[in-house]
């Protein structure tokens, strides 16, 4: 800690026992090689917190050799009262699916960012990437081929696929009804071209979830949100559920009543479920998980279009695809996935995103685009009123 | 000092080096969960074996010396093996079960926020704010400090009726889960973007920037080669200031945040749900943000003392009603809270059965 | 019946047992003063059953002296092969509020139109108007001064005030909170410049309907609606509740569930209501009339905008102010309409309902300018996107 | 033969003078109603006093002769007072108990409809057709009496779990209760109108033409000083046909019929709903529309075997979902039932829970 700065309003909140960022950043000019980044950092954010402004310059456009994206520029607007943050630009870290790691591989991130950067870093970023917080333009480069050549990638940025992000899945959930980090992974491999290349209208986002849970938010904040479901029955262990009846669940109250089909009865410490009925929300499910488990006859749900409020407000993704079946390597997946980003890429404006385009364009052409018919599972309610559009092909039938 | 190769379009390392030896040996074949204690929970696969898992809240902003230290931790007790959540918590996973108290009693020692799972607040997601992007219309780590200072007991100890969702975000750009959250910060200007015309003529492209507002409030000035803005039609949005960074919005008078409430995400019980304007507007108030912290409490009490046990915010408030919303947490109904952007359709009361 | 026309399509009309619209502009013909009109609306109609097409022209602007509406002028565009019907305009009679009549008074309503017309009516249009089907140009004016002598006035048409309508309320419904027909009658005749002389930006609607119920379809079909309610709590007739339950109804399953806000309980044979969470729906009380009645506090719930899907879809009415007392003479109610036609009037486009100015506007200048204050009643839900408006005043605060 | 002197502006007259001395007495003062059969009720005053209501069943279309007899049998059982409810249904208002069953045996006898009070089927609303409006893109009376005539048992007899309400519109105008019925038929138009420019140049205001299309289909032709219109954004609404007469929109081969289901107006229980789509397409065929009537006993048969004890026919299908509606009843969905104008985003899934 240099202490370059007066900080009393920052160190307001350091007090408290939630961890403190502001000592994060204090902690941070002591392992960089640069630590009048993160003392400048400081400095500013200081100011930013008595003059209730921010100090940051609109983005440059910055990167490493062959990519367009994966690097946020940054500039202060205040470089000469604070230059050791004239650059300042984050770098995304593409993370391992789940974001698993070992102790030895977080270690090598920070050696190497602590010689680039100025040791700040968001574990993760909202897209889910490792944001390397703060470094200079001539340092991109020595810090690419550092990370590269250990086996680290940028994640995307800009008009591009961005970095896919999912949920931790099989790898310890019991729920998991698709490898939800096997698929992460091999559509970041697969779009690697799309990611590092921004050539898109803006940008596209992909996430992964292994059921209805959803823990990774893919039906808020993914262009393409894969989310994993059954087809058949929910299995019931009933020996466990007398066990939670006897740990003292009111499980009329809190399972049956609560589930939203009205699918579910229990009597005489049985729960009996009508499965043509049921919504696979998961409720029953994550309330009794030693008694209940999803089906056997596993797969996605594909939906597409959700996003921030900007322009238009916000989208939640809609229901395309109600079950798609998920087994390596995805062909199925894949080949959706890039119909629907033909589609996209071919019609959109710059700056629209898929959500918006269908928005605009109707559900029609995008079915019929990427080869889907309807279904009643796409729509919540059919259409109400009395405008529809006929195509000449419906007048053959 | 001779760079090593520099390799393109690896992508990212493989998740499966980082698995624990019992993750991959029971990969895709877990049988269910406990959760031991609001930190501590176990996954029992179906050959027997156990993973468990000790969940410590982090401030995401992290400086290498603090990873360096979770890292410690990690081969101190579990091999080294450690991830991050998606609400950015970090998880030492422990495949052996001796070393979960010591691990809980060391992590307590040094202060680390032990807590986070099971129905309670989780950490709080958020975005960079003043910290590092240009757009941010109030900081976003010093108000999620103060709130989960605040609400810390709900992280680490107390329940609630079921999962609460956090998040804070630094402007409508909503880089977090804000537009689908149980309660959420959102930052928002309250001032028409003042126009720089000679900047604006000189750096921007007039068709994309007149066609970046949703509300058509632009219109090429050509006197000026810049712009005009209808004060009538702004909302504030300011997408015309990420197009074209010389139509200046931000107003340190001004600008401050909103609070929204009953999102959701999941799709268990009901649809997943839009976050809703509970409070159109608290001034800037660093750096603890201390009427927001008020307001947020208060609505976190109000669902504990309501909600039945498994609904969420949002569940809970469309089972009792907005009407009763507004009046047990006593927040004021504005004209703000009547929408008359994208969703005025669905969102007018067309029904004549509703609470006084 | 003359026979002048085969109709063999329309004859399959008259066979089954619901009464036959064919059958009855065959009898028309009998005893209008004009047969040929009957006979040649009957011929046009079997062409157009044989052929699948309309033959009527667009409306020219017909009417009686001094009035702009309440005649829709109709033409035959096959004047040639059905002279009968060249001209066949129709007459709107301001119906009785309630459409209640006396033989007396629809005798001699008959006896004018057979005089004057095709002796073919509607009973009712679909606005509430005695409608009087078939006449010619010529016939107004005399027809005119036959009815409004006789103390009948012509309903609304064009853009002007339509005539008002309301259900049976008071006069034969125990749960009218309102006096449906009494304000439906005080507000046609206090708007009748409005109603016959049309200077609107477009038609204007006011029903009324003593409970939510809302047996003439207010909140959907017009642009002022009025709805019956109450403050207070609902009435119960404990012994009463025993007889249902005795007489065999399921109270828990029909009643007690079926609550929308389940602030009903059913035990040991009583029904017990929170009536703070109430929100006077009607259900419980629809079902178990002897047992259960309105408060005592009544007024009513103004809604505002409702309309058919042209041009941007269908509209409900909207909530405005939750609850107004209604006495005689109805000044507040009568006030609040003014102002909202007058805001109405000031800033529609032609052809533009008030629903959908307000769409177009916004709630906020509405509100404003009738003089409302914002209310949680108004709204489903608050806003969900973060893009709102402030105007000076709130600044001041 | 001089005319008597016209007045102007006097409204209607009085209901009062209307009002059966029962009914004056008692009026605003009412206590219970009991329904004594499908066509027969009994309203009790506080008083005591008792009205007794006969209903039957009217095409609406009504010639002068039929009112007469109507007349002549409210004088004969019911001192002539009578009344016409808001579904065009006809009431006498019985004032005396004993004459009830001699009325309603000589209404049977004279092939009267008796019935629709209570939860069955009750009178359908419907408009104008080929009958008197140029706009009449089907017809409607026709509609109603072969639909009436199947479900005739439906309104006579029969129960329902709760009161169905029919309507038919003969275009998208929508004149009758079509958009917030149980079952209704609405008339559509499938094809983009014909222009035929030199009427159009003659006789149309072109900037009231080309802003009177929600798609914004039309654009001005200077050409020809009349207008184009884009196949590609029309949705046949006709409302340029209502501005503009030689837009011709009528098309006899591919007109045909809609039928929407699911709305709803009261506030019981649930909000006032609007219809939905159920099958966008039947050609006209006239004169008994037989597919038309099939599908519509079809989906109310669906209903009365699925449905809850006062569950609306919106209520119903919202408690099953729509997937469910689609395959108990076997009809096809298709891209018309997708809604792509204004509630778009309020009705696409947006959820991950589901039926199959
Ligand atoms: C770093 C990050 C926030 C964070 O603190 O974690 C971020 C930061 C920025 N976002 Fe974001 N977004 C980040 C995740 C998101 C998310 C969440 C997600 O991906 O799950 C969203 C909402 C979902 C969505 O995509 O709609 C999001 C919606 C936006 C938007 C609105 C886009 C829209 O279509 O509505 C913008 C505006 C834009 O692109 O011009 C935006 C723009 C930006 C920019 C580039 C500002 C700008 O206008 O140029 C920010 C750069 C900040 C900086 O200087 O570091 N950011 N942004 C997140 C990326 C880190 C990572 O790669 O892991
Ligand atoms: C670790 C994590 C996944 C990951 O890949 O990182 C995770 C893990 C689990 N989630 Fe989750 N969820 C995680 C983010 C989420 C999210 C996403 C978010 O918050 O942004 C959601 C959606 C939230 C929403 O709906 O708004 C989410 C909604 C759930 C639910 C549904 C709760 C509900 O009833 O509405 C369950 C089921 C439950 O709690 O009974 C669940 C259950 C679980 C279980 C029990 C699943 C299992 O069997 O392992 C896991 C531990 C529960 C816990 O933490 O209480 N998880 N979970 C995420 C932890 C975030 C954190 O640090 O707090
Ligand atoms: C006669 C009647 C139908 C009936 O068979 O009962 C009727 C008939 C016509 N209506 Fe209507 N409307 C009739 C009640 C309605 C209703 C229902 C209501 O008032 O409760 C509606 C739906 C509610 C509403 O107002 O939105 C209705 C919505 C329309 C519309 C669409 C207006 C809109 O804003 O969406 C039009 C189109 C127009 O005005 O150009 C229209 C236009 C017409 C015109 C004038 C056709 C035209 O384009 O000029 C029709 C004349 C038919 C004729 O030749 O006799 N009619 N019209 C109803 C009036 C009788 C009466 O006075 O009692
Ligand atoms: C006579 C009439 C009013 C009038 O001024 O003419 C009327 C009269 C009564 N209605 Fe109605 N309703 C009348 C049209 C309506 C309408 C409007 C419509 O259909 O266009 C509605 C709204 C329908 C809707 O929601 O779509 C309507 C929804 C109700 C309801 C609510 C039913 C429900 O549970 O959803 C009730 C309560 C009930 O049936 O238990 C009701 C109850 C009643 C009661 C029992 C009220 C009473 O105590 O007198 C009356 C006799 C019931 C019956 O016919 O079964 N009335 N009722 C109308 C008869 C029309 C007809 O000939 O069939
Ligand atoms: S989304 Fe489902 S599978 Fe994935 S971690 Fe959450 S509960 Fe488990
Ligand atoms: S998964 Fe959901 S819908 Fe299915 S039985 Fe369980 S609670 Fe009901
Ligand atoms: S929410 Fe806005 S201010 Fe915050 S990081 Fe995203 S773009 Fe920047
Ligand atoms: S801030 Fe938004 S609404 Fe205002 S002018 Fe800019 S783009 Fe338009
Ligand atoms: S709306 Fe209410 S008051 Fe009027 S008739 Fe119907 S039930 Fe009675
Ligand atoms: S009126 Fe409706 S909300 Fe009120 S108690 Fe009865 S059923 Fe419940
Ligand atoms: S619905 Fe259309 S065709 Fe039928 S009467 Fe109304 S305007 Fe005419
Ligand atoms: S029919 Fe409707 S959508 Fe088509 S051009 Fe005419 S107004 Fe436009």
């Amino acid at each position: 800690m240099s202490g370059k700065y007066k900080t009393p309003l920052l160190d307001e909140l350091e007090k408290g026992p939630w961890p403190s960022f502001v000592t994060e950043i204090k902690k941070a000019a002591q392992s960089s090689s640069m630590p009048q980044m993160a003392d400048d950092e400081l400095g500013q954010l200081e100011k930013s917190y008595s003059t209730r402004l921010g100090y940051w310059k609109h983005g440059g456009i910055v990167g490493v050799l062959g990519y367009g994206g994966g690097v946020i520029g940054r500039y202060s607007s205040l470089p000469d009262e604070f230059p050791g943050i004239a650059h300042f630009h984050t770098v995304r870290l593409n993370q391992p699916s789940g974001f698993f790691y070992t102790a030895e591989a977080l270690r090598m991130v920070c050696d190497i960012w602590d010689k680039y950067g100025s040791g700040l870093t968001n574990l993760h970023g909202s897209t889910g990437d490792l944001v390397l917080l703060g470094t200079t333009t001539e340092n991109l480069e020595p810090l690419f081929a550092e990370y590269s050549s250990r086996g680290w990638d940028l994640g995307g940025s800009g008009s591009a696929m961005r970095t896919p992000s999912c949920c931790v899945g099989m790898a310890r959930c019991e729920w998991a009804n698709i490898d939800a980090m096997d698929i992460c992974n091999t559509m970041t491999q697969h779009f690697q071209d799309e990611l590092h290349r921004p050539a898109f209208p803006y940008k596209f986002k992909i996430k992964v979830s292994g059921c209805a849970c959803d823990c990774v938010a893919a039906i808020a904040r993914a262009d393409l949100s894969i989310i994993g479901t059954w087809k058949d029955n929910i299995q019931i262990d009933q020996a466990e559920v007398k066990k939670y009846a006897d740990a003292g669940m009111d499980i009329q109250a809190e399972i049956v009543d609560m589930c939203p089909t009205s699918c579910m009865s229990y009597d005489n410490g049985e729960i009996k479920i009508n499965d043509a009925q049921c919504a696979r929300c998961m409720h029953c499910i994550s309330k009794m998980t030693k008694a209940l488990k999803p089906g056997k006859e596993k797969g996605a749900t594909i939906l597409v279009g959700s996003k921030a409020p900007i322009v238009v407000g916000s989208l939640l993704s809609w229901v395309i695809v109600p079950f798609i079946e998920c087994k390596p390597p995805y062909d199925e997946l894949k080949d959706l996935t890039e119909k629907i980003i033909e589609w996209w890429d071919d019609n959109a404006k710059p700056r629209e995103r898929i959500g918006e385009l269908i928005e605009a364009k109707g559900m029609r052409p995008f079915l019929e685009a990427i080869g889907v018919p309807p279904q009643p599972q796409q729509v919540k309610e059919p259409r109400k009123d009395p405008f529809f559009f006929w195509a000449e092909s419906d007048f053959k039938k | 000092m001779s760079l090593p190769e520099r390799k393109t379009d690896i992508g990212p390392p493989h998740y499966e080096q980082f698995l624990p030896p019992v993750i991959k040996n029971n990969y895709g074949k877990w049988k269910y969960h406990e959760v031991l204690s609001p930190g501590t929970m176990v996954h029992v696969a179906e050959s027997g074996d156990e993973i468990y898992t000790v969940r410590v809240g982090s401030p995401r902003l992290l400086s290498t010396s603090s990873i360096r230290e979770i890292c410690d931790l990690a081969e101190k007790y579990c091999d080294g093996y450690l991830r991050f959540t998606t609400r950015n918590n970090i998880e030492f996973l422990v495949s052996d079960k001796s070393k979960v108290d010591p691990l809980v009693a060391e992590l307590k020692e040094k202060k680390y926020s032990v807590g986070g799972i099971g129905p309670r607040v989780s950490n709080i997601i958020h975005t960079q704010g003043w910290v590092h992007c240009h757009s941010a219309c109030t900081d976003a780590s010093g108000i999620v400090k103060a709130i989960m200072d605040e609400l810390y007991e709900y992280f680490t100890e107390k329940t609630l009726p079921n999962k609460v969702r956090i998040a804070v975000a630094c402007c409508v750009n909503m880089c977090g889960a804000v537009h689908c959250s149980d309660i959420a910060v959102v930052a928002v200007h309250r001032k028409v973007p003042v126009v720089d015309d000679e900047n604006v003529a000189k750096m921007c492209e007039i068709p994309t920037t007149v066609a970046s507002c949703p509300t058509s409030a632009i219109r090429p000035n050509p006197k000026t080669k810049s712009i005009t803005i209808n004060e009538e039609k702004c909302m504030y949005c300011g997408n015309c200031f990420t197009v074209c960074p010389p139509i200046q919005i931000h107003n340190p008078e001004e600008d401050g945040v909103a609070i929204v409430v009953g999102g959701k995400i999941g799709s268990l019980r009901t649809s997943p749900k839009f976050s809703k304007l509970a409070i159109p507007f608290f001034y800037n108030d660093p750096p603890r943000w201390p009427k927001v912290v008020d307001a947020i409490k208060n609505i976190l009490n109000v669902y504990a003392a309501n909600a039945r046990k498994h609904e969420r915010v949002g569940e809970w408030v469309e089972r009792v009603g907005w009407e009763e919303f507004f009046k047990l947490t006593g927040i004021e109904f504005t004209f703000q809270h009547i929408d008359d952007f994208t969703f005025m359709r669905d969102t007018l009361r067309t029904s004549a059965a509703f609470k006084f």
